[in-house]
């Protein structure tokens, strides 16, 4: 059932408390608030290293509303799975376990340990921020960073494809897989519920701004996110295993069609971190875009 | 009274494997390596025969088996798991994380040397490397030890007063793999024992929320670092009076559970040591007295925490301590040597010490390599 | 039960980083006549500092000030150019 | 040893701005260091730095508990600062229009001048924030006299390169308006 | 001669990084951790202008940033990376690998301490947990000398007749994100003092395969680690002569390079420390001289090889060593104290010895805490 | 161009010397004889622990006739990454690195490492030969072992779905991707051969038998191998990022149709591995065995 | 103390008959010892476990060195073992049908049996390999009269359950056909 | 050139693992007259225990039987059934 606006004003409680440490703009805290929200009386969140053990807070207490734990950078799948199989030996299998982590780890550092988990199909859902960068040590290149953005670590722009960990868990038999955007939170929120409708391991990756490292005006993040959509950057989709096909999503459907998308430097123009972009890096980085389509188009 | 006990031949993974199953965890996860997987692969065998209800998690890796027990941990039930070697580094980041997050698992360590090269014999440099980890550490010297202390462990890390996780060692192979008599209690009479975990350190409720290992400030770190100093200088007793209800219970002791001696309580010479190099230097000190010498030893059971008191109680009766190590701190020199010195410095204890870097890689330390030794120290 | 070890574990709070509408350089003002009460502005601040409007009751969008860090995605986002971004002091 | 402490808004520059007082300091042929106090630091919320002179090798590496001086990038912060720590001979740099109400009275040397005005002007902004650090600099020096304008000069053009001129003007003309005064 | 050389200003990571572009290395694998991640973006920086031609390799874990190194290092190029904190941690396995194998690779680790909560101030937790791993370990007491010690340790590592792997250490943010004086060569001497890896420890050749690190029995590896233990202690020397050269032709120079004492010889009362704390102490103990006190320091510079006479002939000509440790071997006590005691016990020397751990999560250590604790112990 | 039985014989040198310790009938020895074999002059070999790091000997010397570094479990792709780059570093780009390992490293402890290099596009050749299951150890489950295989860690069958790395590496934009099978040589040479062909990061899996852990007769470890192909077990094709297209190879080909193919018990029954399997463990089998090929086919 | 050094060959069940030999002495009231020799083993490499009993607790954990008694679980495996180290008064347990020629003349105890055959027209066969290590049980209880067979029976039928028959038949025939000679 | 340090470094050698034909418990013997040199045989030798054929001399394969483990591979493979395995001994 379609998510709608006045379902996301329905939830059993504030999952992220006011005054909270993101910077503003922040397309993750934003995510989280609506998420995590939706679920807040039954969710237990694992949180690798990220910008969101950073925004939780310090010190005096902390924004999230749910019983947190923060755990090493390629550890929390495992430690989910942990506390998944802990909760259905005590007959608490009704509680939803909920990684909530950056590309970092999910790209990255802690990709065996989410694919280990997805393999063994343990009941819990992996949300992956992606800020396509690593934010909380100051824009360091991801695996998720694409082709011609400039980083900490990439500072003439970066020039591997993006690593899409969302085909990567539909290789890996997911039992759900989904891409959201922070600009769509209706149909995020919509994926995320039904994620957590279904048995064993659950992968959505939700493309969020991050207007410091995107070097990008935080008034900017949701449209910026919205043309990440509209021009094709980011392909919205759900697979699923039972079908093996996967469905573009409503807000993202039209442009599934080359015609239908906007030009990518739309969304170039209004990030810092693609100042300077070559032609040569704007036609790889549209290349890659396609690749990605490409690969897409086979389950579709 | 001492319970009504069976004694039965297994190796000492079957003996660490057999604690584990009258100790009912309710999560194991677990990964195999070398000389450990004997361990896992019991396990495995108990949950899937129905003997041991328990969810048993078959991760990826080490640092994964940790992270599924610290899960677990977190989620306020038992858990177990083990390793060796290689794979105690690659869960390194976890070790410290259990330690340092005061949470209860017990992970015994099958002691194997590091690579390069390729290496599955014993030395004591994997649990070694871990030292200052916030973790007990117990050496056993042979198949019953290793079943005993591993129930006592889970006793001892599951006390909220205590919250320290424990790592009970065995020498790889020389215990893990060796057929050996282990008096085996009734499974219930172990559980009764060890007692239910109904109190948990820590337990994760959606209806009261907390927030674990978000960012701290200097304050509250050394807060909690001096709290595991303290919990650790709480665990000598703890270990004690387990140990001791333990010995009512099942009619076994090892010394006071932090050191054990042997011999007679002065001696011209005293042997320290760790693991079965302990239970044969013994058989080394009977053969030295038959030839007239006079030598004791004292096995450090307990090596974290350090058991400093009982050390320096019985170097001050003693002459001459002779530490063996199976171990060494590169650059420097064997890890217990320089803790026993550093001790009896510090306690103005005059007794000598010196010591020997043996067996490492899985080099045999035969008693008579120990006779060697003594005679070679009782010279200079 | 035992008192247990010193663990770091912190407890749910608002304001953990303060009153973070210190933050601010620009402040979000509502022109009440434009606002059509859709609440876009709402569901789309990261802060969680508009509080609803409610149509049946003809009750606009308000800001919780305290909080709101002044990011400026309401009155980018608001269909009706409701919201105006004000220098903080002005 | 000249002890500093200046308080600023995360975005502002001020940690840069502590980096290059550092250097313009050296220039001056004193030993300088420069400790910015790292956190969840985000752009707008309060950050501190420190620095410190001295001629002599410096080899304190605490935050400064006791400063000498004090810096603050926005007036907005004066109250996150302990003034009665402040070195009673010390100057007070703040960037605001003239000497704010809570300092009036206490006797206190205050450098004052409006750092955002002179930055805007200059078109020192970038997403939304105003950087006033190189603003503030000129002001420091003028206030503080510990450091000449020509070595506070070579340290900003040494750090900004071809961005230099604009930044130089600004502290200049904070150099030029900064108003001293014992109040 | 001493060349010219200029006064810059810059951050710790700023000097190390420099250090790390003057000596040329082949490969650079690292992976971003607060607070390191400077060094990394500084040297892909360097990397991507043309200023370092150097195969620079985004790797996805530190586990992986030193498996690339290794890589490198087996190939016969100069390699460089640098870690922290959980990073160390994440890459245990390959650190424990590359000193046991004897790889010739530097590694600066910006000190941080180790989680949970996450804190990500300075204490030596992290590499303290590797001093058996068979690195050479030098802590610095500021910009300059991390400077100086990245640039010996090329030299020192990649000798021949060391081939030890370094592990240059400092304080993070204390030494990485403050801003101070660095006195830099030109690149050419800088360069001409490291020299070319021209003789490489290990390089591997198609003409004349060989297999590296493959199964071993007891024998011959306890002929490896055996002479790896005798490389630390050549290591000793060969870090003093480099110094030295260093000091010829540099003009600076911290103690011996092993040592650094500071103050009279001889004192009612030494602080022994290690890294930055070794610095604020020499601020305290003037004070303290100037109120009166007769107290001097003795700063520990070099870990590994741990400089055993060094310490024993200062101490010998004092009366109280007073070690301050910044990391804790819990259950026990501080790594540093633990084995000062443990030396002078072995050579009998009678000067009394105490300790104070202190600064533990990035608590501030201040000249003042210092003095207190000197005033303190100075009564007892 | 097809690489035919003739091709084989000709080599620089052996690669694998007699005498070494593989167990009578292993196939992934056999497998390094002909593959290393045919780049003997050129190969360097990287060999995480692994049945691999013990075939090649210990104590007197190696039977590797080419230059090996032994590495950690995990750290294989990135040790094979550092080399490649010094090499490249020093113009001997010419010599071929070559990972040589284990199904435990290459799809479970070492994923993340090897996902890291193919993402950063290295210039490596990973053969991953699986006999489904930790072999070095005892014979413990791995991430590739299938459902209904008893092992030492799942004596009563394992149950969760084979994780398929070449699906996970298509997903992961590597260079070249295929499958090969021991008991069809030249195929598995020529797409050796040919994945050395390209730069950049290229993945093989090949399937090999492994009496012991198999529980069979080493006499029908050729005939396993076959089986595995012709029952369907074992689609072999080759999928290229170019094209982004999956071509079945000719030993394998017509099994693509379900009508060509053998029932699977004819493979699982001459295992003991699979002793005391039940139909519904056999109708799992044949259900994720046809969930492979249904992905496969995605991209045919 | 008795120390015994055992050699097979991988495959052959050596491993597992020294842990049965150790229980069944366990059964006799002494404290036993079963030490596999783990390496690279292979089916069909040589592989070597030790055995000891004791009555008192064996403090021991070395390989055996100088046995007491010598078991070879295949013929061809005679040369590994450096016979002149068992203890001139110890038995060789050997699987061969007569007295091995190696043997003749040097005045040992040798208990031979035919075990591969008694295995084989048993069944006892795993893959091409004759598992002769229950058979050798029955001949080295029968040669060195150390335990009962009793206790071997009991130990036999504890490790295999519901497999034990065929198992302790093996041993059976092997206790009643092994010949002690001294040759 | 110095000496270097003591490295886990091992060379290339045939038999590492001994004369590994001692681990047979059945060994392969040819019949000549079925052998039609295909080579198959020697194609699947996990152990390179096979000389290989030569047709154009006409000569059939033959064992390296120091080395050959016995595994059966050869005989199951052999399209003629020209190769039988042997029980050890007899
Ligand atoms: C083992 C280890 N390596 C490195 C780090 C440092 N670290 C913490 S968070 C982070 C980046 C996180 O990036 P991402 O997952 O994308 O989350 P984001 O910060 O962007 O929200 C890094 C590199 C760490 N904590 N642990
Ligand atoms: C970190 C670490 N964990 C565990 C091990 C033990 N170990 C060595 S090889 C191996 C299994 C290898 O399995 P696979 O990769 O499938 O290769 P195979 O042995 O089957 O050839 C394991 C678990 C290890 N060496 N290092
Ligand atoms: S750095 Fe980016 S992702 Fe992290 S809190 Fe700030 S805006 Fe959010
Ligand atoms: S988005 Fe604009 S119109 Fe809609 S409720 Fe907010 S202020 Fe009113
Ligand atoms: S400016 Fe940003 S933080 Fe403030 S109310 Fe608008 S959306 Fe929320
Ligand atoms: S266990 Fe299997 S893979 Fe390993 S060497 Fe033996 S046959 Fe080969
Ligand atoms: S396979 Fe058979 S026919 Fe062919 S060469 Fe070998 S023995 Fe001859
Ligand atoms: S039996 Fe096996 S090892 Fe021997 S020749 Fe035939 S295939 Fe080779
Ligand atoms: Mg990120
Ligand atoms: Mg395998």
């Amino acid at each position: 059932m379609p998510v709608t606006q006045k379902d996301l004003m329905i939830k059993p409680k504030d999952a992220l408390l006011k005054g909270h440490f993101a910077c503003a703009g922040c397309g993750s805290a934003l995510a989280f608030r609506h998420a995590i929200g939706s679920v807040a009386d039954k969710a237990v969140l694992v949180v690798p290293a990220s910008c969101a053990s950073v925004y939780q807070g310090s010190g005096k207490g902390v924004a999230f509303n749910v019983p947190t734990i923060n755990t090493a950078f390629a550890a929390s799948d495992a430690v989910a799975s942990g506390i998944s199989r802990a909760l259905k030996k005590k007959g608490k299998d009704d509680l939803k376990v909920i990684v909530w982590g950056g590309d970092g780890s999910a790209a990255d550092i802690g990709i065996a340990t989410e694919i280990g988990a997805c393999d063994r199909q343990e009941n819990i859902l992996h949300v992956m921020y992606s800020n396509n960068v690593y934010g909380n040590t100051g824009g360091q290149r991801s695996g998720d960073t694409m082709i011609g953005a400039r980083t900490a670590t990439t500072p003439k722009g970066n020039t591997t494809p993006r690593k899409m960990v969302p085909f990567i868990m539909m290789a890996n038999n997911a039992r759900y897989v989904a891409t959201a955007s922070a600009a769509f939170l209706e149909d995020f929120v919509e994926k995320f519920q039904k994620a957590l409708s279904f048995e064993g391991f659950k992968f959505i990756q939700i493309d969020i701004s991050c207007p410091p490292n995107w070097r990008a005006e935080s008034a900017h993040s949701i449209k910026i996110s919205r043309l990440g959509v509209q021009t094709g950057i980011w392909p919205l989709f759900e697979w699923d295993r039972e079908t093996n096909t996967a469905i573009l999503s409503r807000p993202g459907k039209k442009y599934g069609d080359k015609a239908n998308r906007k030009p990518i430097s739309d969304w170039t123009s209004l990030q810092g971190r693609f100042r300077g972009i070559t032609d040569e890096e704007l036609i790889a980085l549209e290349k890659d875009t396609e690749r990605q389509w490409n690969f897409l188009r086979k389950f579709m | 009274m001492v319970v009504k006990q069976e004694t039965k031949s297994m190796t000492g993974n079957d003996a660490v494997s057999y604690a584990a199953l009258f100790a009912k965890p309710d999560v194991i996860a677990a990964y195999p390596i070398t000389p450990q997987t004997t361990i896992v692969e019991n396990l495995s065998r108990f949950v899937d025969e129905g003997k041991l209800d328990a969810e048993f998690i078959i991760v990826e890796s080490e640092h994964s088996a940790l992270a599924a027990c610290m899960g677990a941990a977190w989620s306020g039930v038992r858990t177990f798991t083990a390793t060796s070697s290689q794979g105690l580094l690659y869960m390194a980041e976890n070790v410290f994380w259990t330690g340092y997050g005061r949470l209860p698992i017990i992970m015994p360590v099958v002691n194997r040397c590091l690579a390069p090269g390729w290496n599955i014999w014993p030395d004591f440099q994997d649990s070694m490397a871990f030292r200052d980890a916030g973790w007990i550490q117990m050496y056993t010297k042979n198949n019953q030890e290793v079943f005993d202390t591993t129930l006592q462990a889970f006793k001892i890390t599951e006390s909220k007063d205590i919250a320290l996780p424990s790592m009970p060692c065995l020498d790889g192979f020389v215990i893990s793999h060796t057929t050996g008599q282990v008096d085996l209690p009734d499974p219930e009479d172990a559980f009764e024992f060890v007692g239910p975990y109904d109190d948990p350190v820590i337990e994760l409720d959606v209806e009261n929320p907390w927030a674990y290992g978000s960012m701290t400030g200097p304050d509250q770190y050394s807060k909690h670092r001096r709290d595991l100093m303290v919990a650790m200088e709480r665990a000598k007793k703890k270990i004690v009076d387990v140990h001791k209800e333990f010995e009512e219970r099942f009619g076994r002791s090892y010394g006071n559970g932090l050191v054990e001696p042997y011999g007679d309580d002065e001696a011209d010479l005293t042997l320290v040591t760790l693991g079965t190099i302990g239970d044969e230097a013994h058989e080394a000190i009977d053969r030295l007295k038959a030839e007239g010498h006079n030598v004791n030893a004292l096995r450090v059971r307990t090596f974290r925490p350090f058991p400093v008191e009982d050390i320096v109680e019985f170097a001050k009766k003693n002459h001459k301590l002779v530490v063996i190590d199976r171990a060494a701190s590169f650059g420097h020199d064997g890890p217990l040597r320089i803790e026993v010195e550093a001790v009896l410095k510090r306690h103005n204890v005059d007794t000598s010490v010196s010591g020997k870097i043996m067996g490492l890689g899985g080099e045999d330390v035969p008693y008579s390599a120990i006779i060697d030794l003594v005679k070679k120290e009782l010279k200079e | 039960m035992t008192e247990g070890p010193s663990l770091p574990i912190l407890y749910p709070m608002e304001g953990v980083a303060g009153k973070t509408g210190e933050w601010r350089t620009f402040y979000p003002v509502l022109n009440p006549d434009l606002c059509i009460k859709c609440n876009i502005c709402w569901k789309y601040c990261p802060d969680h500092a508009i509080y609803r409007a409610d149509r049946e009751k003809d009750e606009p969008i308000s800001f919780d000030y305290d909080y709101c860090k002044g990011c400026g995605i309401c009155a980018q986002e608001c269909p009706k150019g409701a919201i105006t971004m004000v220098p903080q002091g002005e | 040893m000249i002890e500093i402490i200046q308080i600023s808004r995360g975005g502002s520059g001020g940690v840069t701005g502590a980096k290059i007082l550092a250097e313009a300091a050296m220039y001056e042929g004193l030993d300088a260091q420069a400790i910015p106090k790292y956190g969840s630091e985000r752009r707008g919320a309060a950050v501190e730095a420190y620095v410190r002179f001295n001629n002599a090798p410096i080899r304190i590496h605490s935050p400064v508990y006791d400063p000498n001086h004090a810096m603050i990038l926005d007036i907005s912060l004066l109250d996150r600062i302990d003034i009665s720590k402040v070195d009673q001979d010390g100057v007070i740099v703040i960037n605001s229009k003239e000497v704010p109400e809570e300092l009036k009275g206490t006797g206190r040397k205050v450098a004052y001048v409006d750092a955002t005005g002179i930055s805007q002007e200059l078109g020192l902004v970038l997403s939304g924030f105003t950087l006033v650090n190189m603003t503030m600099l000129g002001a420091f020096v003028k206030g503080t006299e510990l450091i000449s304008f020509e070595n506070l000069e070579k340290a900003i053009r040494n750090y900004w390169g071809e961005l230099a001129p604009k930044n130089v003007e600004a502290a200049k003309r904070a150099y030029e308006e900064t108003k001293v005064v014992r109040v």
